[in-house]
């Protein structure tokens, strides 16, 4: 218990994912989608860092860096799209989004 | 140039049908009997040079397309193709020169020019990629034709017919890639020459699996029972035209593929299925006959009696001797000329009344005599009657089939009689007795240009009913050749005890007994 | 004894700042606890000796995301609540958990299984940020640029897509100048 | 003499062709001379092909080109002229020619004159190829090359119901015959190696009984259709709708016959399965029989005639299945000319009484046609087998070679079958010539026929009453290749006893019938009299209800199957489930469109569940993998 081991860690990030996944859900605003997102992301990076850690292996914290990468740009291309859609649709609500209907 | 003569055959009419969108439409019907009357005499001189007492490819030509996968364009013609290319060119010749006042000649002509290279390609290819293009382009223009000109449910029938169709042929696909698959593990190269796949021996287990992939493919192109509801519903729908070549030519694709592809490849799983594929057949023939008999549209009668013989053709391939093979290649061409002339028939009263519904007519014969005798023969024809094309090939299907069942043979015998009950039936029924509907008194008998078409038909039919030797001896000489190959590749008892050999003692020995007469 | 402490207490942080964010309908609060939770995550990298990581951790997404994110807030009509109807909870709940454990457990397999080699082992007597500034230049070198042209152009893009009317201010425009400027907008929509 | 045999053998073609140039124009003279005259001409050249049979025994053997050759399989167009084919060759061209002669006149008003003359010279050369062949391929050309005139023919007057009806019922019998006659034939090709008769004849000497059983039952169920024995026999009395030369000569004298010679071209065959050819004459016994008792009420004149063809075929079949191929030969022979000579007979007696059938509504015609009246009551007589006309030589033949081979009870039935001939023969004679006048009251104006038909009809005459005198010139020709039995009952009492017991029987029941039909109460039946009400009547004017269970029990049952596949199982079933997999694609289509709701937020929660799915198999598949080894071990513990 008091011997902190990657499975504590494993675990941790377990449970930040599923509160990710549970705003990626649940959240008709699509920005708190992607707070949600980040959170997603973040749980990942923990597992990468710690596995990392324990195994003595720096891919880990490699691929943890590109996963920043990423999020960063995403959140800029996103933003900028979001912005679009709201100039147009005055609101950024999921709801409205419905054109891709089958 | 005959070296190049496949080549030419192939896209001749597919380049001639580019030109043709430039073509003016007035003389378009004029230019589509000239390219497809030049297309014919290709044909014909392919005939002529043709070598018949080589049992190998001929005219071959190679032109690499993907070598790493070991895909090529390769074309070759031996007996087995050569007569159901002529009959490609021929019908679409009379197809196109008796073709009616439909809408759009142009867009029609221009289609059947573009059906004719993917009819003609399939048949020549040799490399089972090419072969599959082609295979699946000639539902295209099909798909159009009954799309487009058909009759009130064409656009079922035209989806039914394409969807159906290219989902068997892709499990053909799939049977294809794993052929390949085994050929590259079996001799470290990509190979998609079927020539190269001949030299492939199997294991039995492989065969049987294989074997069924390329069935479903080609006995739904067929169609055998259960696969054959598609038919009916294309040939209703189609025009005259589009069942003409329907019937004559794109439904051989399937009996020459088994032929070309399952006999020699999978000799052994061919032995193996020759019961259930013959059951199959017997019910196809008996079946599809009765059916044929409840009909009350003409065209979908000669749909389901062209149905029934085609049973008989696959029970001549699964008789897997020379006499059978040879007799079921005959019979392709015979049933060609004989189904596709019977549909000319059908969509000659159609344009005169404009129904296909047998009790709309009676008593034909008295104001359409000359019509009358050309059903008749044809009739006569289908029914197999001696001195007509048919009864050759029915008769070798048959013989060769008994040696390998006598029930079974005896049972799809019945083919003659019930045969005999409809098409009888149903001529009673349009030409004899009085004529009782007014519409009926006053029609014109059969004009010129639709005596283009059909006389030709009749007199091949009688010709090569009374003398088929010009066409059955390079068939003969090819199918000897397969024949033995199967002979050597099988590997069970069985097959090597069911495939006879082609031993030449007995053969010697029958030309010294004509020498004597 | 100590690593220990600061995990848990970490821990707990983080859950409850990202409980939170999923939470709230207040995008405020929600951008102020992820900012929070995004800090706390930097620091178990530092526990976990991946320093570089926890600095970048801190500068790329309490800095720089989190900024962008409170500007782009500005566009938005925030103190308006976004009506979250929900379906079955439960659903949710149980999908992204279930959803988790199953990550993990495949994470976990081959670990457990012992069956993984370091690639990269660390070198010894280097300094964290020493060692990935080795690893980061020789073998993932191409990623590495790879990943600044796409931050490029995502910056690129992201100016282009927000810049547009950019000389526009809705606050400044009469209600009317505004309604013609969405009719506008309306019209081309229906041509195109 | 190979051009004797081409041009006997094509000149009827080139009739057919010649007339068939005519066929859509209206009614020549010449559509009908130029094919009598070619059939003249084949007569002559199948006259001189007689006379070098007989006078050199040399046999003639051509092969024209090959039809059929592929494998092992090696048909030719070849011809024999033997002892056997030239006495067919001779029957049918002398019939045929004679029967276009008198066909001239008797089609003389019908507007299908040109047509007629096409089919019949059509069937002519169909008929020489059967006959000609010498394989049984060309048998089989011919086979169904007369099938088919038969049908052009019986249907001739297709404007008529019942006409086109009775010729496709006559096809499609045949049709099922033809089927043993092919299965026959591939057995022979099988077990042979060869379809020609010198080949394969002799390759049956050394095969073993159950093949040549089978091939003997097989070949002789072709025979029955062609020779309508029971029961494929009711073709025959409706083909009589077709006109009466065609039933002259189709279905009396040669097509019929075909079956006959079958069995004989066959002998050498059928010596070697001796079973077979009794169950041959068993069968021939009761047709002889069975046939006899139809005619003996039946009211149509035709008719009659037809069913005492297919009694007389009876017979013929009892001498070739008791292995008495000769007699069998020379009765077909002897039959042809009387038996035509009959149906011309009757022909005329229509024509007079404008297509009136029914010998009650005749009576006393012998006044108006005296010729029509001598001929059929000679052709009647020779039908009876009275001394010294045809009939007695041939017919008393088969009995005594019935009586000979020990087979009593088929004596019995012939000689019972002997009476009722020659009761019904003269049945039709008394009504038809004699008697009372009772056509008057139809308003009929009867007139004798045409000088040169009745010109005609005289060769045939003349043979009917002395052919009988050819019996051992015949004998001595064909036991060149027939077996050369000679049938005698050696003691010289019993011959005589039975010779002019029968003579007397036969007379007895001519007396029996002219005096019955000859008074002056006979009326035109009209189904009061107890006689018609009796149940035997009615068993035999209605064909022992034969007809009337295969119109009940098959035709009925196969077109009713016919709609039952076409309506419930082709659209119902098959198609159906076709269409129903079709019908799947599209409803998941249509069911999981909701799905697609365009709504981000579902959209998210499915693919949740997609990754959810995907990695559960992910872990099973991981787990399986490494537990393979356990989990085998498991399973073959449970017994899998």
């Amino acid at each position: 218990m008091m011997e902190i081991g990657l499975n504590h860690y494993l675990v941790l990030s377990t449970i930040l994912f599923s509160i990710g996944l549970v705003g990626v859900m649940r959240r008709k605003n699509l920005l708190m989608l992607f707070f949600a997102t980040e959170i997603l992301l973040n749980s990942v990076n923990i597992s990468f860092a710690a596995i990392s850690h324990y195994y003595g292996d720096l891919t880990g914290q490699m691929f943890a860096f590109f996963v920043i990468a990423i999020a960063a740009s995403e959140v800029a291309v996103g933003l900028g799209l979001l912005i679009v859609w709201h100039k147009k649709h005055n609101n950024i609500d999921l709801d409205n989004m419905s054109t891709m209907r089958g | 140039m005959i070296d190049h003569i496949l080549s030419i055959l192939i896209f001749f009419p597919a380049l001639a049908a580019a030109l043709g969108f430039v073509v003016n439409k007035d003389s378009m019907r004029a230019y589509g009997v000239a390219v497809a009357t030049i297309e014919f005499v290709f044909a014909l001189w392919l005939w002529l040079a043709f070598d018949s007492t080589v049992s190998g490819m001929q005219f071959m030509e190679q032109i690499a397309l993907v070598p790493t996968f070991g895909i090529n364009y390769t074309v070759g013609v031996d007996g087995i193709s050569l007569f159901i290319i002529i009959l490609a060119a021929f019908f679409t010749m009379i197809g196109i020169a008796s073709l009616t006042d439909t809408k759009d000649v142009k867009n029609m002509i221009i289609t059947l020019l573009f059906l004719q290279m993917t009819m003609v390609g399939v048949f020549v290819a040799l490399d089972a990629m090419v072969f599959y293009v082609f295979w699946e382009l000639s539902l295209v223009p099909m798909l159009y034709i009954i799309g487009a000109w058909g009759g009130p449910l064409r656009i079922y029938a035209s989806v039914k017919f394409f969807l159906y169709t290219f989902a068997g042929s892709l499990v053909m696909l799939v049977g294809m890639l794993f052929m390949a698959y085994f050929y590259y593990q079996a001799t470290g190269q990509w190979s998609f020459a079927i020539l190269d796949w001949y030299r492939l021996i199997l294991p039995e287990s492989f065969q049987l699996w294989l074997f069924a992939a390329f069935f479903i493919g080609f006995a739904i192109k067929v169609p055998m029972f259960p696969f054959h509801t598609w038919l009916p519903y294309a040939h209703g729908q189609a025009p005259t035209i589009g069942s003409v070549i329907l019937a004559a030519i794109l439904l051989k694709m399937g009996t020459y593929a088994f032929i070309r592809f399952s006999l020699p490849l999978f000799p052994d799983a061919s032995v193996f299925f020759m019961y259930p594929i013959a059951v199959l057949a017997i019910i196809m023939i008996i079946y599809t006959a009765m059916v044929a008999y409840a009909q009350k549209d003409i065209k979908q009668l000669v749909a389901y009696s062209s149905v029934s013989h085609m049973g008989v053709i696959i029970l001549g391939t699964f008789a897997l001797n020379v006499e059978g093979i040879s007799g079921s290649i005959f019979l392709m061409i015979a049933h060609g000329v004989v189904s596709g002339a019977l549909f000319l028939l059908v969509g000659v009263i159609y344009d005169r009344r404009h129904t296909k519904l047998m009790s709309e007519f009676g008593g034909l014969a008295n104001v359409m005599p000359r019509y009358a005798t050309i059903f008749g023969v044809m009739m006569m024809a289908s029914v197999g009657m001696p001195l007509t094309i048919n009864f050759v090939g029915e008769f070798l299907s048959l013989i060769g089939f008994y040696q390998q069942s006598h029930i079974l043979t005896l049972l799809a015998g019945v083919a003659i009689i019930v045969g005999a009950i409809y098409m009888l039936a149903a001529y009673k029924k349009m030409f004899f007795g009085e004529v009782t509907k007014e519409e009926n008194k006053n029609l014109p008998d059969v004009n010129r240009r639709e005596l283009i078409a059909l006389v030709p038909l009749v007199a091949v039919t009688i010709w090569l009913g009374v003398y088929p030797k010009p066409i059955l001896e390079p068939i003969n000489t090819s199918v000897e050749s397969i024949v033995e190959l199967m002979h050597e590749k099988s590997i069970t008892e069985e097959a090597k005890s069911r495939i006879p050999t082609v031993s030449k003692d007995i053969r010697i020995s029958r030309t010294s007994v004509k020498e004597a007469h | 004894m100590f690593e220990a402490v600061a995990f848990y207490l970490f821990a707990f942080l983080t859950i409850a700042m990202f409980y939170i964010t999923v939470t709230t309908s207040q995008a405020l609060y929600a951008l102020t606890a992820l900012a929070a939770g995004m800090i706390f995550i930097s620091a178990f990298f530092f526990i976990l000796g991946a320093d570089f990581l926890g600095a970048i951790q801190i500068v790329v997404y309490s800095g720089a995301v989190m900024a962008l994110y409170s500007f782009g807030m500005m566009f938005f009509d925030t103190t308006r609540e976004v009506k979250e109807r929900q379906g079955n909870s439960a659903v949710v709940l149980g999908l992204s958990i279930i959803s988790a454990i199953l990550v993990v457990v495949i994470f976990a397999t081959p670990i457990i299984s012992d069956n993984i080699t370091a690639l990269y082992p660390v070198t010894e007597g280097a300094g964290n940020t020493q060692e990935v500034g080795m690893v980061l230049f020789t073998k993932y070198l191409v990623p590495f640029e790879l990943a600044a042209v796409m931050l490029l152009v995502a910056m690129v893009a992201g100016i282009v897509l927000a810049g547009k009317k950019m000389d526009l201010s809705l606050t400044l425009m009469k209600e009317h100048e505004i309604r013609m400027m969405r009719e506008e907008d309306k019209n081309k929509k229906v041509l195109s | 003499m190979e051009l004797f045999l081409y041009t006997a053998l094509f000149s009827p073609l080139v009739g057919s062709l010649f007339a068939a140039l005519f066929g859509a124009s209206p009614r020549t003279k010449i559509a009908g001379i130029v094919p009598s005259i070619l059939l003249g001409v084949s007569l002559i050249s199948s006259s001189v092909l007689l006379v070098l049979v007989l006078t050199t025994g040399h046999t003639l053997h051509v092969e024209m080109m090959t039809w059929m050759a592929t494998g092992d399989l090696y048909i030719p167009f070849g011809f024999v002229v033997d002892q056997v084919s030239v006495t067919m060759m001779m029957v049918v061209t002398l019939v045929s020619t004679v029967v276009h002669v008198y066909a001239i006149g008797y089609m003389d008003h019908d507007k299908g004159f040109n047509r007629f003359f096409s089919y019949l010279s059509a069937f002519v050369f169909s008929m020489m190829v059967l006959v000609m062949s010498d394989n049984f391929a060309g048998l089989f050309i011919g086979w169904e090359g007369v099938g088919l005139c038969s049908w052009l023919l019986i249907g001739f007057w297709y404007q008529k119901e019942s006409a086109t009806w009775a010729a496709n019922e006559a096809f499609i019998m045949n049709r099922i015959a033809d089927l043993g006659m092919l299965i026959g034939i591939f057995l022979v090709y099988w077990n042979t190696g060869t379809l020609q008769y010198d080949g394969a004849f002799a390759a049956f000497a050394n095969m073993d009984t159950d093949t040549l059983t089978w091939i003997g039952i097989f070949l002789f169920i072709g025979a029955m259709g062609k020779s309508a024995q029971f029961p494929l026999h009711t073709w025959l009395a409706d083909a009589m709708e077709g006109p009466t030369p065609v039933s002259a000569l189709i279905h009396a004298a040669t097509m019929v016959t075909a079956g006959v010679y079958l069995v004989v071209r066959s002998n050498e065959l059928y010596s070697l399965i001796p079973h077979v050819g009794l169950f041959i004459a068993s069968l021939g016994a009761f047709v002889a029989i069975f046939a006899a008792s139809m005619a003996l009420v039946n009211r149509d004149i035709k008719r009659v005639i037809a069913y005492s063809t297919l009694s007389q075929l009876g017979y013929m079949f009892v001498a070739a299945g008791l292995g008495a191929y000769w007699v069998a030969l020379f009765h077909l022979m002897a039959h042809a000319f009387f038996k035509a000579l009959l149906f011309l007979g009757a022909g005329n007696v229509m024509h007079a009484m404008d297509s009136e059938l029914d010998p009650f509504k005749m009576g006393g015609l012998g006044k108006k046609m005296k010729g029509t009246m001598i001929m059929m009551t000679l052709a009647s007589v020779a039908l009876a087998g009275i001394y010294p006309l045809a009939g007695f030589f041939s017919k008393d033949l088969i009995l005594e070679v019935g009586f000979v081979e020990n087979h009593y009870i088929i004596y019995t039935v012939l000689l019972f079958t002997a009476g009722l001939t020659a009761f019904y023969s003269f049945r039709i004679v008394a009504l038809i010539f004699h008697g009372e006048e009772r056509y008057k009251l139809f308003g009929f104006h009867p007139h004798e026929a045409y000088k040169f038909m009745l010109v005609a009809m005289s060769p045939l005459l003349v043979l009917a009453v002395i052919a009988g005198s050819f019996k051992m010139t015949y004998f001595e020709m064909v036991t060149y290749i027939l077996p050369a039995t000679e049938y005698h009952v050696h003691n010289h009492t019993i011959y005589w006893i039975m010779t002019i017991g029968t003579q007397l029987f036969v007379i007895l029941s001519i007396f029996y019938a002219y005096k019955k039909y000859i008074s002056r109460d006979i009326k035109v039946p009209d189904g009061t009299s107890a006689m018609e009400n009796s149940f035997k009547y009615k068993l035999l004017i209605n064909q022992y209800y034969i007809p009337y269970f295969y119109e009940e029990y098959l035709v009925k049952p196969y077109r009713e199957l016919s709609t039952l596949f076409w309506t419930k199982v082709d659209q119902k079933i098959v198609d159906a489930s076709v269409d129903g997999i079709a019908n799947i694609f599209y409803q998941t289509g249509e069911n999981t469109r909701a799905m697609q709701s365009g709504n981000l937020s579902t959209m998210l929660k499915w693919m949740v569940a997609g990754t959810v799915a995907l990695l559960s198999l992910a872990v099973v598949f991981g787990l399986a993998a490494r537990y393979s080894v356990e989990i085998k071990l498991f399973l073959s513990g449970l017994g899998v």
